[in-house]
C-alpha cells in the first residue's frame, strides 16, 4: 500500500448576475418618524445573507447606523419586484437597487434637515452615527431622528426612496454568440493537496490554499461564510455527490443523506484563504458576489491533484474511489507526477 | 482555516474609509437562527391544514391510458383528488415569464410522463398519512414507452421523442438553430497554425442541491378572495407569476410571503409547489401544504443537470493557446426548466478567463427521460469550468509547462477582447494565481510573478478577429423568433460614456450599465447594428428572445 | 382514528396533548404544542435537523413515536436561552457566524448541548463526533466546530450561568 | 391505512400479537419502523410496542453476554461487559441514532446498515426468539431465513465473549467521516492456539442482501499462523463465492476489488 500526495491547481472567473431579461430588481426604503429605516424587498435570504448585506448597503448610503435599518423581505404585497436569489445576482443587483432607493430617501432626509437648520441641503453631511451636520461645522447639527420626525410631522415630506437596477436588454446573436453576458466578473485560484490510496482509490483532502477576488468585501464575515462553505461544497461536488452514481444509467439513485454522499465534519481540511478586492465599477460599493463561484475551482483542482498524485486523469465527476482505482489499474500502477511547491 | 484580506492589491481603486460597508457586522437574522425563531415557510400554523401528496410515475417514459381515482377518493381523510384537467392552464415553461422558450411542461401530466417520478395526480387529505395511503390506491394504466438516457443517443435520428414540443429532443435557440453557437475568429485556421492539438472529454453527473429544508409551500384563503402563500421559493415573483399563469388567476389575488429559506442552492426556483398548493386551496377552500419529502427532493426535485463537454485546443509549444473548440451537451432531462438559459450563460463565459484568438462552441440543450434539470450554485458555469480547468492541466502537462504559469501566460487582462465580443475590464485572474501560489509556497518564475492584469492587455489583444468563420449547421425549421431586445425601447443605456474605473470613491456607486459593443479598431466584418432606440413594446418582463412554434 | 393522550415536560413545563397513532414526536412538537424550533429535514433519521433531547440525551424526533414520550422530559432549542440571556452555545454560534440559512442550527445546538452537558471540555474530535449525525449544507462545518469549541471555553456546560 | 399502535408490558404478549398479524411490525428504536411509517409504507398497519424493562438489559451468563434486543447502541457502548462490542456500536450513526437504534433492530437492517449484526455473526452469537415458539438459534441460521422471522419477536442475543479481546477485529469502510453508512464492514474472530488460528469466523456487511460469512477466507486462515503470507492467501480469496451488490455507494466490481485490501489491513492490524 502506498499513499501518494498530490497537488492540483485551478483558476476561474465567474459572471455576476444573469443576462436574460434585463435582470431587474427593485427596492423601497422609507423611514418612520423616529428615523428608523425600513428596506422593503421581495428578494430571498436563503442563508447567503441578503437581509444583512442590503442592510449594510442601505445604512452606508443613508449615512445612518446599521441598527437604524431593518430589511423586510419577502412579501409580494409590500416588497417590489425582484427576479430572485440566484445567479449571484443578489448582492450586485439588489444592492444597486437599494443604493438608488436609499439615495433618494437620504436626499429627502437631508432636505428636511436643511429646512430645520435653515441651511442648504448640499452643505449637509451625515456622520453615520445618527447625526446630520453642516460640513465643517459639526456643532450645527440635527439628529436623523429629528430630521425624519420633522419631515413627517412638520414638513409633510415622506422620507422614502425607490430604486431599481436594470441592465439594458442585450440580444444574443444566433450565429456568433455575441452578447453582453453580465456586468462584472469575480475571480479565484485554488490549490488543493490530496492523498490518494493506490490500493483502494480513496482520496483524502489534506489542505487548500486559495485566493479569491470578489470586488469589495461588503462584509468580511459574510464573505468568509460563503468561501468556507463554498469550498466544502466544491470538495463535495468533486468527489462525493451525485443523484445518479452510474450516469447516464438511471439506477441506484440515492434517496437520503446516508447514500447521497457529502463530506462529513471529519472530512474537512484546513483552508487558507486570501481575499483580493478589485471593486466592480458597477457593483454596489464595488461589490460583486462570492456566493456561487467559490465552489467552482475546487472541482478541477481536485481532479488535477489526483493526476499529480497518481497519474490518473478523472474526466468524469464525481471522483469516486472506483474511478481512481480503475485508472491506476489501467496505468499498471500509480504514477506520481512529482511534487509541486 | 485562515482568512486574510490582501488590501495591498488594487488599493488605489478602493476607498476603504467607509462607515458600514466592509465591517464585520452581525447578520440581521443571526439571533433568529440561534433561537430557532427564524420563520421558514412551514413555521406558519394553520388550523384545518390539508396535505398534498402526488401520484408519481414509476416509469421513465410512458403514456397514460387511464387514471382511476375511485378507490382513492373513498379513502378516509381524502378531501379531493386533483388531476391535469383541474389545472386551468396546464402547460408552462418557467422562462416563459421572460418570453424565453415554449411551454412544454404540465403541472400534472394527463397524457404521458417523460421521467420517473413525474406527477400525474395529487391527493389532498386531512393528514399526510391519509394522503400517502390514498396515493397508493390511485390506479394508473400505463403504456410504457422506450426511454433514452444518454444525451448523444437522444439526438440521434430515431431516438424516442422525450418532449413533443421539441421533437428532435433539442431546445431551439432564437428560432433558428438546435444549439447555441459561439463563433470568434476561425478555429480551424487556429488549429492549423498550432504546434499541437490537445483534446479531452469531460462529464459532470447530476447533482442535488440538497438544502436541509425541502421545497414546499402552504397556501390558505386570505380575506377578500385572495390567497396567501408561504413559500420556500428562491424567486418570489417567478413563483407568483407562474402560479398566476397556471391557475389563470390575476397576480394581485396572490399574496406570496417568503424570504427566509432553509438553503436553496438553485433548487428552489422551479415553482412547482406554489401553484399546486394554491390549486388545492382553490378546490377545497382550506389551507393546503405541499412539500417534498426527502426522497422526492433527492430524485424528483430537479438537480443541477449533467453536462458533457468535448474540448479541443490548438497550442503553441510555448504554451499559448491559439484556438479552442467546445462541443457541449446539457442534459435537461424531460423538460426545459432552466437548462436552456444555463447554456446562454455558459456560452457567454467561454473560453474561460483566457484570451484566445479563435474560439468556437456548439452547445446543445438535450431532452432525456430523466428528472428535469434546473439551476444550482454556479449555474451554467461549474461544469464547463471543471472541463476547462481539467483541460488546462492536461495542456500544461503535454507542453511541459507549470500549470500556474500556463494560466498566467494565457490569462485575460484589462482591455482584451473576449469571445463574446466585449472588452475585458476589472480583471484579476493573474493576481489570484500569484497569491494562491504564494500561500501554497508554489514557486513561480519571475515573469509569472511580475505579470499583472493591468498591464499588457488591449492593443492587438483588444481587437476583434479579422475574419470569423460562420456556418448554418443545425438550422431548424418550424420555429420563429422575434427579437424583443432590438425592437424594445428598453431602458436605454445612459448617454454618457461608460464610467471609468471607480477610483477613490467617496460616495456610493450608483447603478450603472455596461455600454455594450465597444467599437473595434478594425472591425473584421460588419457587426450587427447597435440597438435602435425606437419602438416601444409592452411586455411585463423584457426579453432577449421570444420563440414561437409555427 | 383514535387519539391518545400524552403528557410530558417540554423545556421544563408540563404539556398534555392528544396524538394520532403513528404520529411522530416532531409533528407533535411543531403542530401539537407549537414548538417550531425542531425542523423537518428528512423524516428518515438522516439529517439531524429534528434533534431534541429526551431525558437529556439527543434523539431524532422524526423517528420517535410520539406516545413513547409520555412522562418524559423533552428539551428543544426553545428552552436553551434563559429569558433574553442566550445559552453560551447560542452566543458562540452568533459570534462565530456559524449559521447561514439557520435551518440546521436548532438541531446542531441540541447535539452540541448534549455533548457539553456530558463533556464540558471536548476535543475537536469529540465535537466532530457529536455533530456527525447533523447535516449542514451551508457552512462546511468548520465554523460550527469552532463555535462549539468557543462555547466550551466560555463555560457552555453551565446552562444557567 | 392509518397506523395503529399496540403496547404490551410483557414480551410474550408482544410476541403473540406480532405473530398473529402479517401486517404488524415490532417497534425497536424507531430507526427502521418509524422511517417506514413516515414514508407511508403500505406493507404494515400495526406497530407493536413493548415496555418490558428486561428487554433492555445486558447480563452475563457463563462466558456469554445476553443482550436484550431493546438495548441501544449507546447502552452497548456504555456497558463495561460489552467493551469488545463498543468499537462496533460506536461507529453506527451519530449520537442520536445510537440512543435509538437497538440490537434487535440491527439484525433486520439491510443494505448499507447492520454493522452490529456483522460483528455478532463473526462472534458466533445466538438469537433468542420470544413467544410460544420460544427458541434459540445460531445467528447464521437466523440471518439466512431472516424474512421468515419478521413475525417473530427477537428477545435477546447471546454473544460468547472472546477470551482474548485482541482476537476480535472490526472495520467499517465508509465514504463519509466520521460517520457514514457502510460501503462494507468486516468483522473477524481469530482465536489462536499455539500460534495458529483455530475456529476463525469472518463476516461481511454490505456485501450481500444481509451480513454473510466469508467461508473461503475462514478456510484459508484455519490452522495458519497469522503471518503476511497467510494473510495474503486469505485476502486473495476475499470474495470467493460472494457476489457483492452494486448500490449508490459502490459497484459490485469495486467492492470485489477492495474487499481483499480491507481484509488484509484488518488481519494485519493496519488501519489508515
Amino acid at each position: 500500500m502506498a499513499i501518494h500526495r498530490g497537488r492540483g491547481f485551478a483558476s476561474i472567473n465567474y459572471p455576476i448576475g444573469m443576462n436574460l431579461g434585463g435582470d431587474p430588481s427593485q427596492a423601497l426604503v422609507h423611514s418612520n418618524p423616529g428615523g428608523k429605516f425600513m428596506v422593503a424587498l421581495s428578494s430571498i435570504d436563503l442563508g447567503q445573507g441578503m437581509k444583512s448585506v442590503t442592510r449594510q448597503i442601505a445604512a452606508e448610503t443613508l449615512g445612518v447606523p446599521v441598527e437604524d435599518v431593518y430589511v423586510d423581505t419577502a412579501d409580494s404585497d409590500t416588497g417590489p419586484h425582484c427576479m430572485g436569489s440566484f445567479a449571484s445576482r443578489g448582492t450586485h443587483r439588489v444592492g444597486n437597487a437599494v443604493i438608488q432607493a436609499a439615495q433618494e430617501a437620504r436626499s429627502v432626509m437631508l432636505e428636511a434637515a436643511a429646512e430645520e437648520l435653515e441651511v442648504d441641503p448640499a452643505d449637509l453631511v451625515t456622520d453615520g452615527k445618527g447625526n446630520i451636520h453642516v460640513k465643517g461645522a459639526p456643532s450645527k447639527s440635527i439628529t436623523t431622528a429629528e430630521a425624519c420626525g420633522a419631515a413627517q410631522f412638520k414638513q409633510g415630506r415622506t422620507v422614502s426612496g425607490r430604486g431599481i437596477f436594470l441592465i439594458p436588454l442585450s440580444e444574443v446573436d444566433a450565429d456568433t454568440g455575441e452578447m453582453t453576458p453580465v456586468s462584472c466578473f469575480a475571480h479565484a485560484a485554488l490549490i488543493v493537496d490530496v492523498d490518494v490510496d493506490d490500493e483502494t482509490g480513496e482520496i483524502d483532502v489534506i489542505q487548500m490554499n486559495s485566493a479569491y477576488e470578489l470586488g469589495r468585501a461588503l462584509n468580511p464575515r459574510l464573505v468568509e461564510q460563503q468561501l468556507v462553505g463554498g469550498a466544502w461544497m466544491g470538495m463535495s461536488h468533486a468527489a462525493w455527490e451525485t443523484t445518479e452514481p452510474y450516469y447516464p444509467e438511471r439506477s441506484h439513485g440515492p434517496l437520503d443523506f446516508n447514500t447521497y454522499l457529502m463530506p462529513g465534519p471529519g472530512d474537512i481540511a484546513p483552508h487558507n484563504i486570501a481575499i483580493l478586492e478589485r471593486p466592480a465599477p458597477d457593483g454596489p460599493f464595488g461589490g460583486k458576489g462570492p456566493g456561487e463561484m467559490c465552489a467552482n475551482p475546487v472541482l478541477p483542482a481536485m481532479v488535477n491533484a489526483v493526476f499529480n498524485a497518481v497519474g490518473v486523469r478523472i474526466d468524469e465527476l464525481p471522483i469516486t474511489p472506483e474511478k481512481v482505482l480503475r485508472g491506476i489499474r489501467a496505468n499498471g500502477g500509480a504514477q506520481p507526477q512529482g511534487r509541486r511547491g | 482555516m485562515s482568512i486574510e484580506f490582501r488590501k495591498e492589491y488594487f488599493a488605489d481603486e478602493r476607498d476603504d474609509n467607509l462607515n458600514e460597508v466592509g465591517k464585520p457586522t452581525q447578520r440581521q437574522d443571526a439571533l433568529g437562527h440561534v433561537t430557532g425563531r427564524s420563520p421558514y415557510f412551514d413555521d406558519h400554523l394553520f388550523d384545518g391544514l390539508l396535505h398534498i401528496r402526488c401520484v408519481r410515475s414509476p416509469h421513465h417514459h410512458a403514456r397514460i391510458r387511464r387514471i382511476d381515482t375511485s378507490e382513492a377518493e373513498r379513502m378516509p381523510g381524502v378531501v379531493r383528488i386533483i388531476t391535469g384537467k383541474d389545472v386551468p392552464h396546464n402547460l408552462n415553461t418557467l422562462l416563459s415569464l421572460l418570453d424565453f422558450g415554449l411551454d412544454d411542461e404540465p403541472l400534472l401530466s394527463d397524457k404521458k410522463v417523460a421521467y420517473k417520478g413525474e406527477p400525474v395526480a395529487a391527493v389532498v387529505a386531512e393528514t399526510e398519512r391519509a394522503a400517502r395511503d390514498a396515493v397508493a390506491k390511485v390506479r394508473v394504466d400505463w403504456e410504457e414507452l422506450p426511454a433514452v438516457f444518454d444525451v448523444e443517443d437522444a439526438v440521434k435520428p430515431g431516438a424516442p421523442v422525450v418532449n413533443e414540443v421539441y421533437p428532435k429532443n433539442l431546445f431551439v435557440y432564437h428560432g433558428r438553430y438546435d444549439h447555441q453557437k459561439l463563433r470568434y475568429g476561425d478555429v480551424e485556421a487556429g488549429f492549423r497554425q498550432a504546434d499541437r492539438i490537445i483534446e479531452g472529454r469531460y462529464q459532470m453527473s447530476p447533482i442535488e442541491q440538497a438544502p436541509t429544508e425541502t421545497c414546499g409551500a402552504i397556501a390558505a384563503p386570505e380575506t377578500n378572495d385572495r390567497y396567501v402563500v408561504y413559500t420556500s421559493t428562491q424567486a418570489l415573483f417567478f413563483s407568483l407569476d407562474t402560479t398566476s399563469k397556471l391557475l389563470k388567476t390575476p397576480s394581485n389575488r396572490l399574496h406570496f410571503i417568503g424570504g427566509t429559506v432553509g438553503g436553496g442552492f438553485g433548487g428552489k426556483v422551479d415553482s412547482l409547489h406554489e401553484p399546486m398548493a394554491v390549486l388545492g386551496t382553490m378546490l377545497t377552500g382550506r389551507p393546503c401544504k405541499y412539500i417534498f419529502d426527502r426522497e422526492e427532493e433527492m430524485q424528483v426535485g430537479a438537480p443541477r443537470g449533467a453536462e458533457r463537454w468535448y474540448l479541443k485546443d490548438g497550442v503553441m509549444n510555448d504554451g499559448r493557446i491559439v484556438a479552442r473548440k467546445f462541443v457541449g451537451y446539457f442534459d435537461s432531462g424531460a423538460y426545459t426548466r432552466l437548462s436552456s438559459y444555463a447554456i446562454i450563460k455558459g456560452v457567454g463565459h467561454l473560453p474561460g478567463p483566457y484570451t484566445i484568438p479563435n474560439v468556437y462552441a456548439d452547445v446543445y440543450c438535450v431532452f432525456t427521460n430523466r428528472t428535469p434539470a434546473t439551476a444550482m450554485r454556479g449555474f451554467g458555469i461549474t461544469g464547463v469550468d471543471f472541463a476547462i480547468e481539467a483541460h488546462m492541466d492536461k495542456v500544461a502537462h503535454e507542453v511541459g509547462l507549470d500549470p500556474i504559469e500556463l494560466r498566467i501566460l494565457n490569462a485575460y487582462r484589462d482591455g482584451d477582447m473576449k469571445a463574446h465580443r466585449r472588452l475585458a475590464k476589472n480583471t484579476a485572474l493573474i493576481e489570484c494565481c500569484q497569491v494562491a501560489a504564494e500561500k501554497a509556497k508554489w514557486p513561480l518564475s519571475q515573469a509569472a510573478s511580475q505579470a499583472s492584469s493591468l498591464r499588457d492587455g488591449g492593443g492587438e489583444r483588444g481587437r476583434l478577429p479579422a475574419h470569423t468563420a460562420t456556418d448554418q449547421n443545425g438550422l431548424v425549421s418550424g420555429f420563429t423568433a422575434q427579437s424583443y431586445a432590438k425592437k424594445s425601447r428598453a431602458t436605454q443605456p445612459s448617454a454618457t460614456p461608460p464610467p471609468q474605473m471607480a477610483r477613490h470613491e467617496s460616495a456610493p456607486v450608483t447603478p450603472r450599465v455596461e455600454q455594450p459593443r465597444p467599437q473595434p479598431v478594425q472591425p473584421a466584418s460588419a457587426p450587427p447594428p447597435p440597438p435602435a432606440a425606437t419602438e416601444q413594446r409592452h411586455t411585463r418582463f423584457s426579453s432577449i428572445s421570444g420563440l414561437r412554434r409555427r | 382514528m383514535a387519539k391518545k393522550p400524552v403528557q410530558f415536560r417540554l423545556n421544563g413545563s408540563e404539556k398534555a396533548v392528544f396524538v394520532d397513532e403513528g404520529q411522530n414526536l416532531l409533528d407533535v412538537l411543531r403542530r401539537g404544542v407549537g414548538d417550531l424550533t425542531p425542523k423537518y429535514g428528512c423524516g428518515q433519521g438522516t439529517c439531524g435537523t429534528c434533534t431534541v433531547l429526551i431525558d437529556g440525551e439527543p434523539h431524532l424526533s422524526c423517528l420517535t413515536l410520539a406516545e413513547t414520550i409520555d412522562g418524559r422530559q423533552v428539551s428543544t432549542t426553545a428552552g436553551l436561552a434563559r429569558g433574553s440571556e442566550l445559552h453560551p452555545l447560542q452566543a458562540a454560534f452568533m459570534d462565530g457566524f456559524a449559521a447561514q440559512c439557520g435551518y440546521c442550527t436548532p438541531g446542531m445546538l441540541m447535539a452540541a448541548s448534549a455533548l457539553l452537558e456530558r463533556n464540558p471540555d471536548p476535543s475537536r474530535e469529540d465535537i466532530v463526533e457529536a455533530i456527525s449525525g447533523n447535516i449542514c449544507r451551508c457552512t462546511g462545518y468548520e465554523p460550527i466546530i469552532n463555535a462549539i469549541l468557543a462555547a466550551a471555553k466560555a463555560g457552555g456546560a453551565r446552562r444557567y450561568g | 391505512m392509518p397506523v395503529k399502535v399496540e403496547t404490551y408490558d410483557r414480551v410474550e404478549e408482544a410476541a403473540r400479537a406480532l405473530s398473529a398479524s402479517r401486517s404488524a411490525r415490532f417497534l425497536g428504536g424507531g430507526t427502521l419502523v418509524m422511517r417506514a411509517v413516515n414514508a407511508g409504507d403500505q406493507s404494515f398497519d400495526t406497530i407493536i410496542r413493548l415496555r418490558d424493562p428486561d428487554f433492555r438489559t445486558i447480563r452475563m451468563q457463563g462466558d456469554g453476554l445476553v443482550i436484550g434486543a431493546g438495548v441501544t447502541m449507546a447502552a452497548l457502548v456504555a456497558n463495561r461487559d460489552a467493551v469488545f462490542l463498543a468499537p462496533v456500536a460506536r461507529v453506527i450513526g451519530g449520537p442520536a441514532i445510537r440512543n435509538m437504534a437497538t440490537v434487535g433492530g440491527n439484525l433486520f437492517a439491510s443494505g448499507n446498515y447492520g454493522d452490529l449484526a456483522v460483528a455478532l455473526l463473526a462472534l458466533g452469537a445466538t438469537v433468542q426468539l420470544a413467544g410460544s415458539g420460544s427458541r434459540s438459534m445460531p445467528i447464521d441460521e437466523f440471518l439466512r431465513d431472516r424474512d421468515r422471522h419478521a413475525t417473530s419477536l427477537v428477545q435477546s442475543v447471546t454473544v460468547p465473549r472472546p477470551r482474548d479481546p485482541a482476537t476480535f477485529r472490526f472495520t467499517k469502510v465508509s465514504r463519509v467521516k466520521p460517520k457514514g453508512v457502510s460501503l462494507m464492514s468486516i468483522a473477524a474472530l481469530l482465536p489462536q492456539s499455539g500460534g495458529r488460528v483455530q475456529g476463525a469466523r469472518v463476516a461481511y456487511g454490505a456485501m450481500g442482501p444481509m451480513p454473510l460469512r466469508a467461508i473461503a477466507v475462514e478456510r484459508a486462515l484455519e490452522g495458519q499462523a497469522l503471518d503476511a503470507a497467510a494473510i495474503d492467501r486469505a485476502a486473495a480469496l476475499a470474495v470467493e463465492g460472494i457476489a457483492p451488490p452494486t448500490d449508490a455507494l459502490a459497484s459490485s466490481w469495486y467492492r470485489a476489488e477492495v474487499a481483499g485490501v480491507h481484509l488484509k489491513r484488518l488481519l494485519a492490524g493496519e488501519r489508515r
